[in-house]
């Protein structure tokens, strides 16, 4: 077993881990943090993986900015706390019992994935050699052969903020109904 | 030519239909008398000409218009006199003529426009009979037929205030339609057997044929045939709406219950002798209705109190005379006696209306008697009529009864024969009965004390729907309201009677004349006469081609000789004779012998008061049960809940499958993710196992 | 035009339109009144050239655009969703005190997504795509901040969005690992030219691409959001979104499952089978038990989405012709629709019950009438927009051989009729007991309105023009 | 190009609708309104009047034809044509809607205008179904008149308005869309044949069809017609949408609409699935003569005389199937013929109904009797109709029944003993009701003062009792033009099933009794 | 050495756990959060394929999932802030105005 391959068993131990405690979590900033975690192990396989720029990005943006936004809002809205008085008020088809559901689901999901990853042959081997993983190679082919993309990006955040503006901001629009 | 004899009285029905309420009735009684008239002139015309032709070619014809064409089927709406045609219009007109006449009287107490209706009816009938009789097809004869059919319910439903006449107007359309049903079904066959319904055609095609030795197709097809005759002509099992129909006006009864349209079935049936005579098995069943009819119609005569009633059963009894004859093959006899009984029917019915007009309405012979003084031409004319019928020898119906009962005897029938000679004498005394109870006695305007039988008979006069025995015969708003109940004073007293009318009295005469001297055309050889009427009409039941059947009949009859004829006429003499004397001891010596017998058999007696109960039998056998088939089974049990409820159904199911879909979507979006989610899992899962 | 760029002008028209508005709206002064609605307009007008003058032209931008004739009829359409979409939208604004820049930028943003989204060619950009005009979507839909309804339909469609939209992504990741590119003609030729063995790695790309795109298209059981969201959102934008993401999703479905996919037909049929069976049944069942006008339409749009399933499934000729046809004319008539209800919506009362209907023949027979014609068009009743669509569908079911689901489909078509009736009924039949205070209707939605009527006739009685044109635009890239 | 007469008959109609909205919706108005829409539909009836003098009798091809590409890459015309079948009952269309519209003058008193709209939409329709010859532009008009018929039923129909509208539209609906999709597939196996799509009548004709799809296409058509014709048992919506329609939409939706069930059984079933058809023809006889005694038996008991005459359809429509699916000369000729008769006869029934029921609002029988007293004219023409309709020779319902009747005999003797049993029914519930309702005494004091025929009313009757009358004694005015088109329907029929010559159904020429009588003896036998 | 099943796999957990916390938790912000989840693993499939194919595509897609990743956040939370000022709730299940 190479260092390579712990890494890669210690990383996913950790990603897997750190994402089902998030979900776990009653607590939001829990679930925040720990999320928070599972993208640095994630972050470690990018580098395991020769993808080193992927690697940072994740750290800076994902898990230092828009992880940064979670934590805002979730103080903001200051309710840390998940209720649990409602089960009675639900539909009985999300009272617990029936919420188990959605576990077995979840589960068939990932057996079928794994079944069906697993009873592929062909990309099982290992890594050819030669990965991608400079980043002026990636500027390159980001600003050239995905330039239009890039552009698309520029709008779809552009929306996120109108958008973002809009709903969240306290100004006069809107009528009382 | 031929057509104007329908047409002119068609045109007195539309100008009388049209303009009828706003003119007098003068006017509207002249018109329509006049269209009969001219009618009546024409036809003689017209049979005139008929005579001057050789007798093998005697017929006139006239194709109107095509009527109906499709493919290989054409109708022509073509008219045909023959010799026995020619007879029916000129009773028809003739004695119709009488009845207009008469009807002017009878009639006049009628509002303008009810008068001017009952002529246009009265027209129609007589334009549609004409058509009937002339017709020179199936489908013709089939519009006469029904538009016969259609007058007759007009008219006995002309005082359609009246329940009780509405009803047996109703229940004679419908139970002719049965009749019709076989009809139809008969034509069709004939249809896909001959290709035609050309009287002519089919006859040249028939006569080609063998006679059936077993039950066959023409079998079949007469059979057919007749039972729609059995529902236009009254006989069993059909009779029933006859008696029913004497809700209408009496002149009605003696036209077109007694004198026409109800012999329009022995006419059918003569029209298609050679059909006819080709299905043996037919025409023993034709004979044995018949008698059958004769005796059951008579017997059921000789207990009612109804003057009409007593002349209606007497009436199909004598129509099944009509079918005996018939199915003994002897055509010619059968309409002879139709010719006759036309004359004496309606004379007795006439009478009858003198006496019920005179005494406002009154129709119940228990309450009649001794009329004989104040109403006499009433009484003797209708004494005419009486012996014309009971077979009395010099009058017309002792020549063509005896006739039939001759040629009965002669084909070897002599059980039919027998029934035959039995129910002359039953029709000697219910005439007679008649005539004592109504002509004879003493006046009994009050009722007496209402013995047991008497309500007995109330309640089977209830029963069958038609009300009460009394006051038939007049619009209800003539009469004081207190004369309806039974029991009281009737509302004429004496010195109110006065004998027929001018206009009715003309009417009476000639129909007695008629009923006297009418047999003698028909006097057969045996007796010195040359059946002139038999000869003149042998031609019309037989097509030219086979002229020898009419020859081997005729031999036939011949063959048992004049000895034999006469010696049956003896007979039939003494039982006509024997009826009357057992009717005069009856009801005009000793009444209390008749309530006695009576009272030795209130069974029979109860049986009989009640027409053998067969209104009520069929109501319960097959009214009611087709009633309540229809209301409970049908409607609200297959159409309403099962069909319609299968298909409200459905719906219901949708929504009910709606209501319940609908409750999934809960609006909690962590279910609608687990849906999403279920369908990933789903769909991946079904890639994978496949 | 820059040769290299043409394909994409239509859309980048729409964009600029768009940041003009969002710009005019931030230099308006408070009370002014600015005709940003005319700015949309013009912006969209642009398009409508463009695309005429890119007609037959094929032309390609970047290797990932297309503007094909089946991509610029879908422009198209898109354009007239804009139009009257911009149309009914003034009474809405108006009457809820909407923020009027923002929300026509962010309409027009989402036309200019739904152009890419139906142009595209590489299923990263068809993803992108998407999330333009999603993440518009979710805000218009809970635009109406004070309304408590609004903000949880957006959520419910936001969070369901996301969450089908990273089973959609994932589908690309596989399909990316097998064929080693994202692009649409290189995966199709890959496919068809290894005529692989269905690998699980493929179907794993394949389910979770029918996934993505069945959310969108708000297919049986991926249309939870559907009725909740189209009842939440102001009636103008439940028409935009009932028509325009409609129209791009499905051209864009269309466009990677029947060229890049096709070879793969025999495996995504059975799928898409019951996927557009239930989508119709369900889509009109359930439809039957609603009483709020929105959540009804927003049914039917279901069940029309199981219609356009059939002609998708159908995948031949008339099939991808109906397609197109299907969602102009779906687009004229449900528009016209929602149009009638924005008019009828007012700040105190949202009048989308369908009792409130009841009587509006006598207050507004022009409406009603309107209305009416809309509805019947949509139950398929000739000689409206909706029965040549449909005919156009069952035509291609009949003929691909999928007797089964066009019976299924005509019969749901019939029970459909049943709750579009109900609300003609109200409007004809019921005499009102306590009448809805209807507005007056503005001009310009009043004559989007009589145009989409006459749209909806025009393309029922004279389709012919209109069908070979949906016709010819298949035959360029299939 | 000579004058377009058959689109005209769809044309001025729908541009007489479009003339009514420029005319206000006010009471004021409303008589203006009336008048227009009658000139629109008089208009129409002298149109079709014109059609039928032009009309050449002898010939069986279509005539009148017009032809234009509507949606040519699907093969999809505007074909439109008649012949005799087709012929006259455009001539009883033009007929009818007069006579409706005249019938509904005061009894339609709110929103006359949307009213009269409506009935000139709808006889638009009407008569675009009976002569389109392409199948797509047949389904539109078929569909297409469901729509005003929907609104006259539910705006001005009595209490359970909605439920029957809706009840009628759907059933009709979940019948035709089936049908729609045989139509796609006959267009599907058209171009899989030729290589090219094709909706036209004529050329489907010329495609062979395979038996078992014939199968399928035939009963899906079929389901269609049989619902709107109503067939037993597809009946029950039938009841429901008379009883509740204004008197104009149940003497319309009797008088017409249900004939296009079996006109399309005519023209569209039979010829195009001849093997199908011979096939089933026994089954739809056996319903046709179920729906005969069945019909009758539950009209007998109902106690609302517009329900009894809805049976009453039911049961004259079981004959005209009868006749259809005897499949020869007299039997489809009688069919057709009878349609006719029943357009007039139980459209003179409805109109009587409703002016009855205008004048005492209820139409229970039960209310009534003793009318003859008060309104012995009205009496009069009911009467007529009454017979016209119980199929009394010399009136014209006769003369149909006994074609069919006939031709149902030819096909099989059973069909036909059982189906005369229709004509005592028919005679005792007609004659029933009409005994119950005009005869006896006045029992109800509203009935008194219940008044004779209007003027207005004179004319609306007044044609209906003539016409009635006309086709009873002179039927080969009628009969000529449809025996042709009859007959060259048959050859295809025969062509397609050769075994159909034997089978039964002899076919002689004209003129050679003889010749009949050997084949009829052999049939017999 | 890992081989790229293994990256598979380990990514197909991570979706899973992402879906599975989309509908067992009762918070608005964790579902946000799962939904990053899956959106990651969706990431770790895409850098691994593209190490497989040996090219960079991989990687840059990836970073446009991220943008989207930031902008759904973005909106995401406008929409939960909204929507808790209407409600003072983040359980979805409170969320039940409109249904049926």
């Amino acid at each position: 077993m190479t260092a390579e391959t712990v890494l890669f068993y210690v990383f996913a131990a950790v990603a897997v881990v750190a994402s089902m405690l998030v979900i776990a979590q009653r607590n939001p900033i829990h679930s925040v943090l720990l999320l928070i975690a599972s993208f640095g192990a994630l972050s470690g396989l990018y580098v395991l993986l020769e993808a080193p720029f992927v690697a940072v990005i994740q750290i800076i943006v994902y898990a230092g900015a828009i992880m940064v936004l979670f934590l805002f809002v979730v103080m903001l809205l200051n309710a840390p706390h998940e209720e649990t008085g409602h089960d009675l008020a639900v539909h009985p088809l999300l009272r617990p019992g029936p919420l188990r559901v959605g576990g077995v689901l979840a589960a068939a999901l990932v057996v079928e994935l794994v079944w069906a990853l697993t009873a592929h042959g062909g990309e099982s081997g290992a890594f050819p050699s030669g990965a991608v993983s400079s980043v002026a190679a990636i500027g390159r082919s980001l600003f050239r052969d995905y330039s239009f993309q890039f552009e698309v990006t520029s709008v779809l955040i552009l929306v996120a903020m109108v958008g973002a503006v809009v709903l969240a901001s306290r100004g006069p629009t809107g009528r009382a109904r | 030519m031929l057509i104007l004899i329908p047409l002119l009285p068609l045109a007195g029905f539309l100008v009388n239909a049209s303009f009828g309420r706003r003119v007098s009735k003068p006017l509207a009684g002249g018109v329509a008398c006049a269209a009969m008239v001219a009618s009546f002139v024409v036809s003689a015309i017209a049979v005139a000409q008929l005579l001057s032709l050789p007798p093998e070619g005697r017929a006139l014809a006239q194709a109107v218009f095509t009527w109906i064409a499709s493919g290989d089927f054409s109708v022509a709406f073509a008219l045909r006199l023959d010799p026995l045609s020619s007879v029916m219009i000129l009773v028809v007109t003739g004695v119709g003529s009488l009845i207009h006449i008469y009807s002017t009287a009878y009639m006049h107490e009628e509002p303008d426009a009810e008068f001017a209706r009952y002529f246009s009816y009265l027209n129609l009938f007589a334009a549609f009979m004409l058509v009937l009789v002339l017709a020179a097809n199936f489908l013709v004869m089939f519009i006469g037929w029904e538009g016969v059919g259609l007058c007759s319910y007009l008219l006995i439903g002309f005082w359609y205030e009246k329940p009780s006449a509405s009803d047996a107007g109703k229940k004679a359309f419908i139970v002719n339609r049965i009749g019709d049903f076989a009809f139809i079904l008969g034509m069709l066959m004939i249809v896909v057997r001959f290709g035609s319904l050309d009287f002519q055609e089919v006859a040249q095609a028939a006569a080609g044929l063998t006679p059936e030795a077993s039950f066959g197709t023409l079998s079949l097809i007469t059979l057919l045939l007749f039972v729609g005759a059995t529902g236009k002509s009254a006989q069993i099992p059909l009779y029933v709406w006859l008696p029913d129909a004497m809700e209408g006006p009496t002149p009605v009864s003696a036209l077109i219950h007694a004198a026409t349209m109800v012999t329009a079935g022995v006419y059918m049936i003569g029209r298609n002798a050679v059909l006819f005579s080709h299905a043996p098995e037919t025409l023993l069943i034709v004979a044995v209705v018949g008698v059958a009819t004769a005796l059951v119609a008579g017997s059921i005569g000789l207990v009612q109190n109804d003057i009409k009633r007593v002349l209606a059963y007497s009436t199909v009894s004598q129509l099944g005379y009509m079918f005996l004859a018939m199915g003994v093959g002897a055509f010619g006899a059968g309409i002879f006696h139709l010719y006759t009984h036309a004359f004496f029917k309606a004379l007795l019915f006439l009478g009858s209306g003198a006496v019920i007009h005179a005494l406002a309405g009154e129709q119940d012979l228990r309450r009649m008697g001794g009329l004989r003084k104040d109403l006499p031409i009433t009484y003797w004319t209708f004494l005419v009529g009486a012996l014309a019928i009971a077979g009395v020898p010099g009058l017309a119906g002792f020549f063509s009864k005896d006739e039939i009962l001759f040629r009965t005897f002669a084909s070897g029938h002599t059980l039919l024969w027998a029934i035959g000679l039995l129910t002359s004498l039953m029709t000697a005394i219910y005439m007679f009965r008649l005539v004592f109870l109504a002509f004879h006695g003493e006046r009994r305007v009050v009722a007496a004390p209402a013995p047991a039988h008497l309500e007995e008979e109330a309640a089977a006069h209830a029963a069958d729907g038609a009300g009460g025995a009394a006051h038939r015969g007049i619009a209800p708003g003539t009469l004081a309201p207190g004369a309806l109940a039974p029991g009281a004073p009737a509302p004429h007293a004496p010195h109110h009677l006065h004998d027929a009318p001018p206009a009715m009295a003309i009417a009476l005469i000639a129909l007695a004349i008629g009923s006297v001297a009418a047999g003698y055309v028909g006097l057969p050889a045996a007796l010195g006469g040359s059946d002139a009427l038999g000869r003149y009409l042998a031609p019309s039941f037989t097509v030219a081609g086979a002229a020898e059947d009419a020859a081997i009949e005729g031999a036939d009859a011949e063959a048992h000789g004049a000895g034999l004829e006469v010696g049956l006429m003896a007979v039939s003499t003494a039982g006509a004779l024997a009826g009357i004397a057992v009717a005069a001891f009856l009801f005009l010596r000793r009444r209390e012998a008749a309530r006695a017998l009576a009272g030795r058999f209130p069974g029979l007696h109860r049986l009989l008061l009640n027409k053998y109960y067969v209104d009520q039998v069929y109501d319960a056998a097959i009214v009611q049960p087709i009633r309540i088939l229809s209301e409970d089974g049908l409607w609200r049990a297959v159409d309403v809940r099962g069909i319609d409820g299968a298909v409200n159904g459905v719906g219901e199911v949708v929504r009910g499958s709606s209501e319940a879909l609908r409750r999934l979507q809960t609006g909690s979006v962590r279910a609608y993710a687990a849906a999403v989610f279920f369908g990933a899992v789903a769909i991946l899962g079904y890639y994978l196992w496949t | 035009m820059i040769p290299g760029l043409n394909a994409i002008v239509p859309m980048a028209c729409v964009t600029a339109a768009a940041i003009a508005a969002m710009t005019a709206e931030a230099f308006r002064s408070p009370g002014e009144r600015m005709p940003i609605a005319g700015l949309g307009l013009v912006g969209l007008a642009g398009a409508a050239l463009a695309t005429v003058a890119l007609w037959n032209q094929n032309a390609s931008s970047f290797g990932v655009v297309t503007a094909d004739n089946f991509g610029l009829f879908v422009t198209m359409v898109l354009v007239v969703v804009g139009v009257l979409s911009v149309a009914i939208s003034g009474p809405t604004i108006e009457r809820q005190g909407l923020p009027a820049g923002e929300y026509y930028a962010l309409l027009l943003f989402s036309v200019a997504g739904m152009m890419l989204m139906a142009t595209a060619t590489d299923l990263v950009v068809i993803f992108l795509a998407l999330e333009v005009l999603s993440l518009a979507v979710y805000v218009l839909t809970g635009i109406r901040r004070s309304a408590a309804t609004g903000a949880e339909a957006a959520l419910k469609y936001f969070l369901l969005g996301s969450f089908s939209s990273a089973f959609f992504l994932y589908g690309i990741a596989f399909t990316y690992g097998l064929t080693g590119s994202t692009r649409l003609d290189r995966i199709g030729s890959l496919l068809a030219a290894q005529s692989m063995a269905p690998t699980p790695l493929l179907w794993l790309s394949v389910g979770l691409l029918l996934v993505g795109f069945a959310f969108k298209v708000s297919a049986v059981p991926f249309h939870m959001w559907t009725p909740d969201a189209y009842e939440g959102a102001p009636p103008a934008v439940t028409g935009f979104m009932s028509t325009g993401v409609k129209a791009a999703a499905f051209a864009a479905f269309a466009r990677v499952f029947l060229s890049a996919f096709e070879p793969l037909r025999g495996d995504w049929t059975p799928v898409l089978w019951a996927i557009a069976a239930s989508t119709m049944i369900l889509g009109t069942v359930v439809g039957m038990a609603q009483s709020n006008v929105k959540r009804m339409l927003a049914y039917s749009s279901i069940a029309h989405g199981g219609y356009l399933l059939l002609a998708l499934m159908a995948g031949n000729e008339i099939g991808k012709g109906a397609i197109l046809f299907y969602l102009l004319a779906y687009a004229v008539t449900n528009l016209g629709a929602f149009g009638v209800i924005a008019l009828l919506d007012t700040a105190e009362r949202p009048n989308d019950q369908v009792r409130d209907y009841a009587g509006l023949w006598n207050t507004h027979p022009g409406l009603a009438a309107l209305m009416t014609i809309f509805l019947l068009s949509l139950g398929g009743f000739p000689p409206m927009a909706g029965f040549v669509a449909k005919w156009y569908v069952f035509s291609a079911a009949v003929a691909a051989g999928y007797n089964g689901l066009a019976i299924i489909g005509v019969l749901t078509s019939v029970v459909s009729v049943f709750f579009y009736l109900r609300i003609v009924v109200m409007m004809y039949m019921t005499p009102a007991d306590a009448p809805a205070v209807f507005p007056a209707v503005p001009r310009l939605a009043g004559a989007a309105l009589v145009v989409s009527a006459i749209l909806v006739f025009y393309l029922g009685i004279l389709p012919a023009r209109l069908l070979d044109l949906a016709a010819a635009s298949i035959g360029t890239i299939f | 190009m000579p004058f377009p007469i058959l689109s005209s008959l769809v044309a001025v109609p729908i541009a007489g609708a479009l003339l009514l909205l420029f005319i206000r919706d006010d009471e004021a108005h409303a008589p203006l309104i009336r008048l227009v829409a009658l000139v629109v539909s008089v208009l129409v009836f002298a149109g079709t009047l014109l059609l039928w003098s032009l009309f050449s009798p002898g010939s069986a091809e279509f005539q009148f034809q017009e032809r234009y590409a509507w949606i040519p890459s699907f093969g999809i015309s505007y074909a439109v044509g008649v012949d005799g079948i087709s012929l006259l009952l455009l001539v009883l269309t033009g007929f009818l809607t007069p006579l409706s519209l005249l019938a509904s003058w005061h009894s339609v008193h709110r929103k006359t205008r949307a009213f009269c709209l409506l009935v000139l939409l709808l006889e638009a329709a009407m008569m675009g179904v009976f002569i389109s010859l392409d199948l797509f532009l047949f389904y539109v008009f078929w569909d297409a008149m469901l729509i005003p018929m929907y609104f006259l039923i539910g705006i001005w129909g009595y209490d359970r308005r909605i439920y029957a509208a809706l009840k009628f539209l759907l059933y009709t609906m979940a019948g035709s869309v089936l049908m729609l999709l045989a139509i796609l597939g006959l267009a599907y196996l058209h171009s899989t044949a030729t290589g090219r799509y094709s909706f036209d009548l004529q050329q489907l004709h010329q495609i062979g069809i395979p038996a078992s799809l014939q199968f399928w296409f035939f009963l899906a058509f079929t389901l269609a017609f049989a619902i709107k014709v109503p067939l037993f048992p597809f009946h029950t919506w039938l009841p429901d949408a008379h009883v509740q329609a204004p008197t104009a939409g149940s003497v319309i939706l009797a008088g017409v609409l249900l004939k296009m069930g079996t006109y399309g059984l005519v023209r569209f079933a039979f010829p195009l699935f001849p093997l199908a058809a011979s096939f089933f023809a026994p089954y739809l006889a056996t319903l046709a003569v179920i729906g005969i005694i069945y019909g009758a038996l539950v009209a007998m008991v109902q106690p609302d005389m517009k329900k009894l005459v809805a049976y009453s359809s039911v049961s004259h429509l079981g004959f005209v199937v009868l006749g259809i699916a005897a499949m020869n000369q007299q039997g489809v000729e009688g069919a057709v013929y009878q349609m006719l008769n029943h357009g007039v006869s139980t459209g003179g029934l409805f109109l009587i109904v409703g002016m009855l029921s205008e004048r005492r609002h209820t139409r229970l029988i039960a209310e009534f009797g003793g009318i003859k007293k008060v309104a012995p004219h009205l009496v009069a023409a009911f009467l007529i109709i009454t017979l016209s309709s119980i199929g009394l020779p010399g009136l014209n319902g006769f003369v149909g029944e006994f074609l069919i009747l006939l031709g149902a005999f030819r096909a099989d003797p059973r069909f036909a003993a059982f189906a005369v049993t229709g004509v005592i029914l028919s005679a005792t519930y007609m004659l029933w009701m009409f005994q119950r309702v005009n005869y006896g005494p006045i029992t109800r004091q509203e009935n008194a003062a219940m008044i004779d025929l209007t003027p207005r009313e004179w004319a609306v009757i007044a044609p209906v009792v003539a016409m009635t009358v006309v086709m009873g004694v002179l039927p080969n005015l009628f009969l000529r033009p449809i025996g042709p088109s009859v007959e060259r329907l048959l050859g295809r029929l025969d062509r397609a099933v050769p075994t159909r010559i034997q089978a039964g159904a002899p076919a002689p020429p004209p003129q050679a009794p003889r010749a009949v009588r050997t084949a009829a003896e052999g049939s017999a036998r | 050495m890992p081989a790229l099943n293994h990256y598979l796999v380990l990514s197909a957990i991570l979706f899973s756990i992402g879906t599975a916390g989309v509908f067992l938790r009762r918070n608005l912000i964790t579902i946000l959060l799962s939904i990053e989840i899956m959106l990651n693993a969706v990431n770790l499939s895409f850098v691994a394929f593209g190490r497989a194919l040996g090219s960079a595509d991989g990687q840059i897609i990836v970073f446009f999932v991220m943008t989207v990743a930031a902008a759904e956040a973005a909106v995401g939370l406008a929409i939960v802030i909204s929507l808790f000022r209407h409600h003072e709730s983040l359980n979805p299940d409170q969320f039940t105005a409109l249904k049926w």
